[in-house]
């Protein structure tokens, strides 16, 4: 007694488990929900020419409580962080975080000694899971993190790996 | 008696559920705290009614009380609620003593009364039928032997509308319109 | 086959067609809103993106499912079954081929009305069980819609009553036999206004329905999402299925009213088997159709303003519909041999 | 009453044209590029994260550690640090980090480098898990490059 | 096994309507909003109908007496829903309430 | 005493919290409504969500430092904003502007200012609930940011100026790309027209909803479309010229309605004058450097109080500088015109209903972090 190890599950539902995470990477519904310059790039990604739908992505929802992913787009002011995280709790599980642009990385252009008014990061206060760096990184970078995020959450990558040239 | 798995006996048991339904949406319509749950026992038990139609040999009459109380009555109903009760809550919080044993009481004996009525009296069977008390009976009942009626009811629905129209419009004031 | 027997495999059947069908319309509207948008839609998932309402569904059924704090447990939960259960109720009474239908019933057509008229509640109910303020609004507008929009459609299907003397749904495509030009929407001799009265038709069951430029039940960008805010996972995804399963209604009643259900446009019906499959190939044809003129339509117009749409009801739809229904009294009488 | 029928009608009219238009463009092709299917081409100004230029001969990077950069960047991303070393004009660069996360792309930095030493690269896609994956070694992305 | 043929009998037509009716009484004495009143006032007369709907399958020599009756019970319904429901909405703008006995202004 | 009484109990209101994260405020505005069902008694909105210190950055960084803040104010017309700020500098420092710079300005300017309208088209008509025009706007404006991102190297926050001219000379490619654009948009506009703006449910939803007052977009301060909305016809460009815009003939267009529909078809009018002026300064277009002969690396403006204004996609954009004569800025204050413009929305909305004032918030083209800067 007295381990803190996490019991093995008795029974393994592999094949489950990979459908199961293949039909959640396949339908990751976003968050309507945009901070700033960001939100701009993100609506492109959604846009004609970038066509985030191609994903299954595309469904935009405006209600948290049907979203499974929350695209950080931009600055988090102090004032907003609450709200941010109110939103985040609203989510269901699972869901995920994407932290795009510099700004909701680390506060980007506006960290500098005796900053009074924005966050540093979405880390500090939301498990991220995905960055998207960039001031705002481009509409491919958006999608390329989606990628990256259904890789998360199947394991594999089931698209050609783009190398920038 | 009818033997439990044959087609009379399915009938049987899904009118057993429909008198359920009836019953238990009543009890949910008198006795639930909150208003709005109320009208949804209302609801259910008006979805009873229309099945004991339905066992009555008038699926018209049951498709029009869906429609009429389910669809309309009730609806208005929640609409008023959700008008005219900010909390939810509110039913009946401030009884006396009396009232609920009193008309528990009142409910049982009404019910014990009529149902004895009903069981004491001697039903006589009709010799004949006039007719089959089809939809196009039913319809061409309506526009002959009883036009009359149908055209008070239809005055007596338009009274209905200008009325609720007059006493709910008034009063209205307008955000912002004064000043 | 024995009746219970046929009553059960339909009910089967029809589970299906409407699981099925809601998720692959939400396909095409996905697939149509892209290339009328100029974009692909779904693609990555599956061969054209196939795929997509199946991973759509898995995401939904394992979800968390909690209930939000504030709503009222039994109704919230009851919601979206009164909104589905009635939907696939309707699908019944309506003949997909002459002989391809669950329950022949002679007042299918009230049938129809009555289930679609419970929905109503359901939305009510679930706007306000959700304690949402926006659910709220979205919910009490729902119903002055659904009100208002009942009246011209009811006038208009009593109408096509008259015209058909029956309220049996197959009755009514079997009077419309023969070529294209004897569906109802071309009997100009039955009543003048018969393409109005599709109209009016249409655009009530868009409006009944709750579809854009009507969508007042889930106005994205005034009430956030609408009656369904607070739905989370599967809640939301069963009332997504009974929206499709209403549009598919709408557009079927459309299509058996006005557009001649099964009825190929030429007058020729095969027997047996094969008479099955050529019904069932032009209901489909024509429901798609209408059903894609659906989608169009949402993915064409903005959304109209509350009040501007219950004008449109009141002082359009209605007394257009009640001017047609004179006229086709009056049409029927001077002419009594139609 | 005619002012009612007038709108009427022409409402009715501008509704099928916007059907119209709808309808057309459903018809035409698509202007989607697909991301990882289609790789798109930078154009040559295309502003990514800054990244050293080699010598040509040497292949070493250009930088003399001026600091100029570190001097110019308005949000303090760059931290350069050099040695001198024998044999060499000038100082020798050892130490070229940019913290990614913090920069504006403002290009400030490329401006003000005297010795076209640094330029923009055309990485536009990079995503990770980790956000410390966005400061960059540039001296060490420069040897792996090459 | 065998079950009764409950539907095909008037006596249980005529309890259950007689149930209804009580049910419907005892919400109307117990309940003290006006809404619940009306909806116990919908449940007697749900219990009315069912019972000429029952008179008229098994008792009336002509089928459609009842079936009518019915339908103008609804029809009253109806309008009677729709008069009380706007005179309750009227009262709650003059009283901030539905309860019955904070209405009753004359009272002392 | 009866007739108060009623008429308090008849103000039955609940306040209903439209954002910070809500579909129509378009970032993180929170508006504040006081409803009396749906109709808005009071409308208060809520800033400083997304407070992002710029001006204090302004009084904590050198000149140059600055630069990259201007974008990121209205990241839609982030040129302006850019175009503002270092004409301001440049004004303070008494720095010239080759010729050929100040064209290459104007040109990418109004550029920018047409693919801020494009995308606040878009996202309006989105905002009541139509969804297909915005991504034909998008087409279009991702044409723009094609031709814009060939300039600057960057699609959204271009930091393209710098004090004494632009940061590098344009390609021919550049100029016959623009000339194919505006065909195209050209061509493309009837198609907005016939598919948005004649549209009955839009005329229905904008026409004669939230008007405002030539009187009322005075007090406030309005500027841009919405004051040119109400009848105020004032354009920066035209009555206080700067940079290379008297040498161009564009008209303003001005609407005396002040409703929403005024709003909006001023809007889709200045793109077409964007339109011409960009044309006319392709075919004007000088040769020459584009930065000054001797920029100077250091910039200590003389002490004192500078102030330009420059007309932005949402009206006039001004930027006051005190300079006490070091290399940064005493004080930096910036005027955005959507502050002003938003201060309107309160009086205006009062006594509407929800999806109104959702069209008159859309008809304002909001961008928060302008607000807040």
């Amino acid at each position: 007694m007295g381990t803190q190890d996490v019991q093995p599950p008795i029974i393994h539902f592999d094949t489950l488990d990979k459908i199961l995470s293949l039909g959640r990477a396949n339908s990751l519904w976003p968050m309507t929900f945009g901070l700033a310059c960001c939100a701009i790039e993100m609506m492109a990604t959604g846009a004609s020419r970038f066509d985030l739908a191609r994903f299954g992505a595309e469904v935009f929802r405006p209600s948290p409580r049907q979203c499974d992913v929350m695209i950080v787009a931009g600055t988090i002011s102090k004032k907003m962080e609450p709200a941010v995280k109110t939103l985040y709790d609203q989510m269901p599980e699972p869901k995920w975080v994407i932290a795009m642009g510099n700004c909701a990385i680390s506060g980007g252009p506006f960290v500098f000694e005796g900053q009074y008014g924005i966050v540093e990061g979405a880390d500090k206060f939301l498990p991220v899971d995905v960055y998207i760096p960039g001031c705002p990184p481009r509409p491919e970078a958006l999608i390329e993190g989606i990628l990256q995020l259904e890789e998360k959450v199947t394991g594999f990558r089931r698209w050609p790996r783009v190398e920038a040239k | 008696m009818v033997p439990l798995f044959s087609a009379e006996g399915l009938s049987s048991l899904i009118f057993i559920f429909i008198v359920m339904t009836t019953v238990l949406g009543a009890v949910i319509a008198t006795h639930s705290e909150r208003l709005i749950r109320a009208v949804t026992g209302l609801a259910i038990c008006f979805i009873g009614v229309a099945g004991l139609y339905y066992y009555l040999h008038s699926p018209f009459v049951a498709l029009m009380e869906m429609l009429i109380y389910v669809g309309a009555v009730c609806v208005t109903i929640v609409f008023a609620v959700m008008l005219a009760d900010p909390n939810p809550t509110g039913g009946v919080l401030k009884k006396s003593i009396f009232t609920g044993p009193l008309s528990f009481g009142l409910g049982i004996m009404l019910f014990w009364g009529l149902s004895a009525l009903a069981g004491k009296t001697a039903w006589v069977a009709p010799a004949g039928r006039v007719n089959d008390g089809s939809l196009e009976e039913v319809g061409r009942a309506l526009l002959t032997n009883y036009s009359m009626a149908f055209e008070l009811i239809s005055l007596v629905l338009l009274l209905a509308i200008i009325g609720a129209l007059v006493l709910a419009r008034g009063g209205r004031t307008r955000a912002g319109g004064e000043s | 086959m024995p009746e219970p027997f046929r009553v059960i495999l339909f009910i089967v059947f029809v589970m299906a067609f409407a699981g099925l069908n809601a998720a692959y319309l939400v396909w095409c509207e996905r697939k149509g809103a892209g290339h009328i948008q100029r974009r692909i839609g779904p693609k990555e998932v599956g061969p054209y993106g196939l795929l997509q309402p199946i991973a759509d569904g898995i995401k939904l059924m394992t979800k968390q499912l909690f209930l939000p704090k504030g709503v009222d447990p039994v109704l919230f939960m009851v919601a979206p079954l009164m909104v589905m259960v009635p939907a696939i109720m309707s699908f019944m009474v309506i003949p997909f081929s002459e002989t391809f239908v669950a329950r022949e019933v002679n007042i299918g057509l009230l049938m129809i009305f009555a289930f679609a008229s419970v929905n109503v509640l359901g939305l009510l109910l679930g706007g306000w069980g959700s304690a949402n303020k926006y659910a709220v609004i979205a919910a009490a507008r729902c119903v002055s819609q659904n009100i208002a929009y009942e009246i011209p459609m009811l006038i208009t299907t009593i109408t096509m009553v008259m015209v058909t003397n029956t309220m049996n749904l197959n009755e009514m495509i079997r009077s419309q036999s023969g070529w294209f030009f004897h569906w109802h929407i071309f009997r100009l001799d039955m009543s003048l206004m018969m393409p109005v009265a599709f109209l009016i038709f249409f655009i009530c069951s868009l409006a009944e329905t709750n579809r854009a430029p009507f969508d007042m039940a889930e106005a994205e960008s005034e009430l956030v999402a609408g009656a369904y805010t607070e739905y989370p996972g599967m809640g939301f995804g069963v009332f997504f299925m009974g929206e499709y399963a209403n549009i598919v209604i709408g557009c079927a009643l459309t299509t058996i009213l006005f557009l001649g259900g099964w009825q190929a446009p030429i007058p020729f019906n095969p027997a047996g088997f094969l008479g099955v499959i050529w019904g069932l190939f032009w209901f489909f044809l024509k429901l798609y159709a209408l059903i894609f003129t659906v989608i169009w339509i949402r993915w064409t117009y903005p959304r109209t303003q509350f009040y501007e749409l219950l004008n449109l009801s009141w002082k359009v739809l209605i007394p257009f519909s009640l001017f047609n229904l004179i006229l086709t009294a009056l049409q029927i009488k001077i002419f009594p041999w139609l | 009453m005619s002012g009612y029928f007038k709108e009427l009608i022409s409402g009715t009219k501008s509704l099928f044209i916007g059907l119209g238009i709808t309808g057309k463009y459903f018809f035409e092709p698509v202007v989607t590029e697909q991301y990882p299917h289609e790789v798109p081409v930078m154009k040559p100004r295309f502003r990514g994260h800054i990244e050293l230029i080699p010598d040509e001969e040497t292949g070493e990077p250009k930088c003399v550690v001026c600091g100029m950069c570190q001097k110019a960047c308005p949000t303090g991303c760059i931290t350069v640090a050099g040695e001198k070393r024998e044999g060499v004009k000038g100082k020798v660069v050892t130490q070229y980090i940019l913290n990614f996360t913090t920069c504006s792309l403002c290009g400030q930095c490329v401006e003000s480098c005297k010795f076209g030493a640094i330029r923009f690269s055309k990485d536009y896609n990079k995503v990770s898990e980790r956000k410390e994956d966005f400061i960059y070694d540039l001296i060490k992305r420069l040897k792996e490059q090459s | 096994m065998s079950i009764p043929a409950f539907g095909d009998s008037l006596i249980t037509y005529l309890i259950i309507a007689a149930l209804l009716f009580g049910i419907g009484f005892y919400g109307l004495v117990h309940r003290r909003t006006l809404i619940g009143m009306l909806i116990a006032g919908e449940l007697i007369l749900a219990g009315a109908s069912i019972n000429f709907m029952a008179f008229n399958r098994f008792l009336a020599p002509d089928p459609t007496v009842g079936q009518i009756f019915t339908l103008f019970i609804m029809g009253i319904a109806a309008a009677e829903a729709a008069i009380a429901l706007s005179i309750i909405i009227a009262v709650y703008r003059n009283y901030r309430t539905i309860d019955t006995d904070d209405v009753a202004e004359l009272k002392g | 005493m009866n007739g108060l009484l009623q008429q308090d109990v008849n103000q039955e209101t609940f306040t209903l919290n439209l954002g910070p994260q809500h579909p129509a405020t378009h970032g993180v505005l929170r508006v504040k409504l006081v409803m009396d069902g749906e109709y808005i008694v009071e409308a208060e909105p809520v800033l400083g969500y997304i407070h992002r210190m710029h001006e204090k950055m302004g009084e904590n960084r050198t000149w140059a430092k600055f630069l990259p803040n201007c974008g990121r104010m209205d990241y839609l017309g982030a040129l302006s904003y850019n175009h503002g700020y270092v004409a301001a500098v440049e004004r303070a420092a008494g720095i010239e502007v080759p010729e050929r710079a100040e064209y290459l300005r104007v040109i990418t300017v109004e550029l920018n200012r047409i693919s801020s309208h494009l995308l606040w088209f878009g996202a309006f008509v989105l905002d009541l609930g139509g969804f297909t025009p915005l991504l034909y706007a998008f087409d279009d404006r991702e044409q723009i940011l094609d031709l814009l991102e060939s300039v600057t190297g960057s699609r959204l926050t271009y930091c393209y100026f710098r004090f004494g001219g632009v940061y590098n000379d344009i390609e021919d490619s550049f100029i016959t790309g623009t000339r194919e654009f505006i065909k195209r948009l050209r061509k493309r506009m009837p198609m907005y027209d016939a598919l948005v703006t004649k549209n009955i449910i839009l005329i229905k939803r904008l026409k004669d909803i939230g008007p405002i007052s030539k009187d009322m977009a005075r007090r406030y301060g309005a500027t841009g479309p919405v004051a040119r909305g109400s009848g105020i016809n004032f354009d920066v460009r035209k009555h206080e010229p700067y940079s290379v815009y008297p040498e161009f003939d564009f008209d303003i267009p001005v609407y005396e309605e002040g409703d929403s529909m005024a709003r909006y078809m001023v809007r889709m009018d200045e793109m077409e004058q964007s339109m011409r002026i960009v044309e006319q300064a392709l075919d004007k277009l000088p040769e020459g450097p584009v930065m000054a002969a001797k920029p100077p690396r250091i910039i200590k403006p003389e002490k004192g109080d500078y102030y330009h204004a420059v007309e932005a996609a949402r009206g006039s954009f001004g930027v006051r500088l005190v300079s006490d004569g070091t290399n940064q800025a005493y004080r930096l204050k910036l005027r955005s015109p959507t502050f002003s413009n938003l201060s309107l929305f309160n009086e205006a909305a009062r006594g509407m209903l929800l999806p109104d004032a959702l069209a008159l918030m859309g008809s304002l083209d909001l961008v928060i972090p302008e607000i807040d800067r």
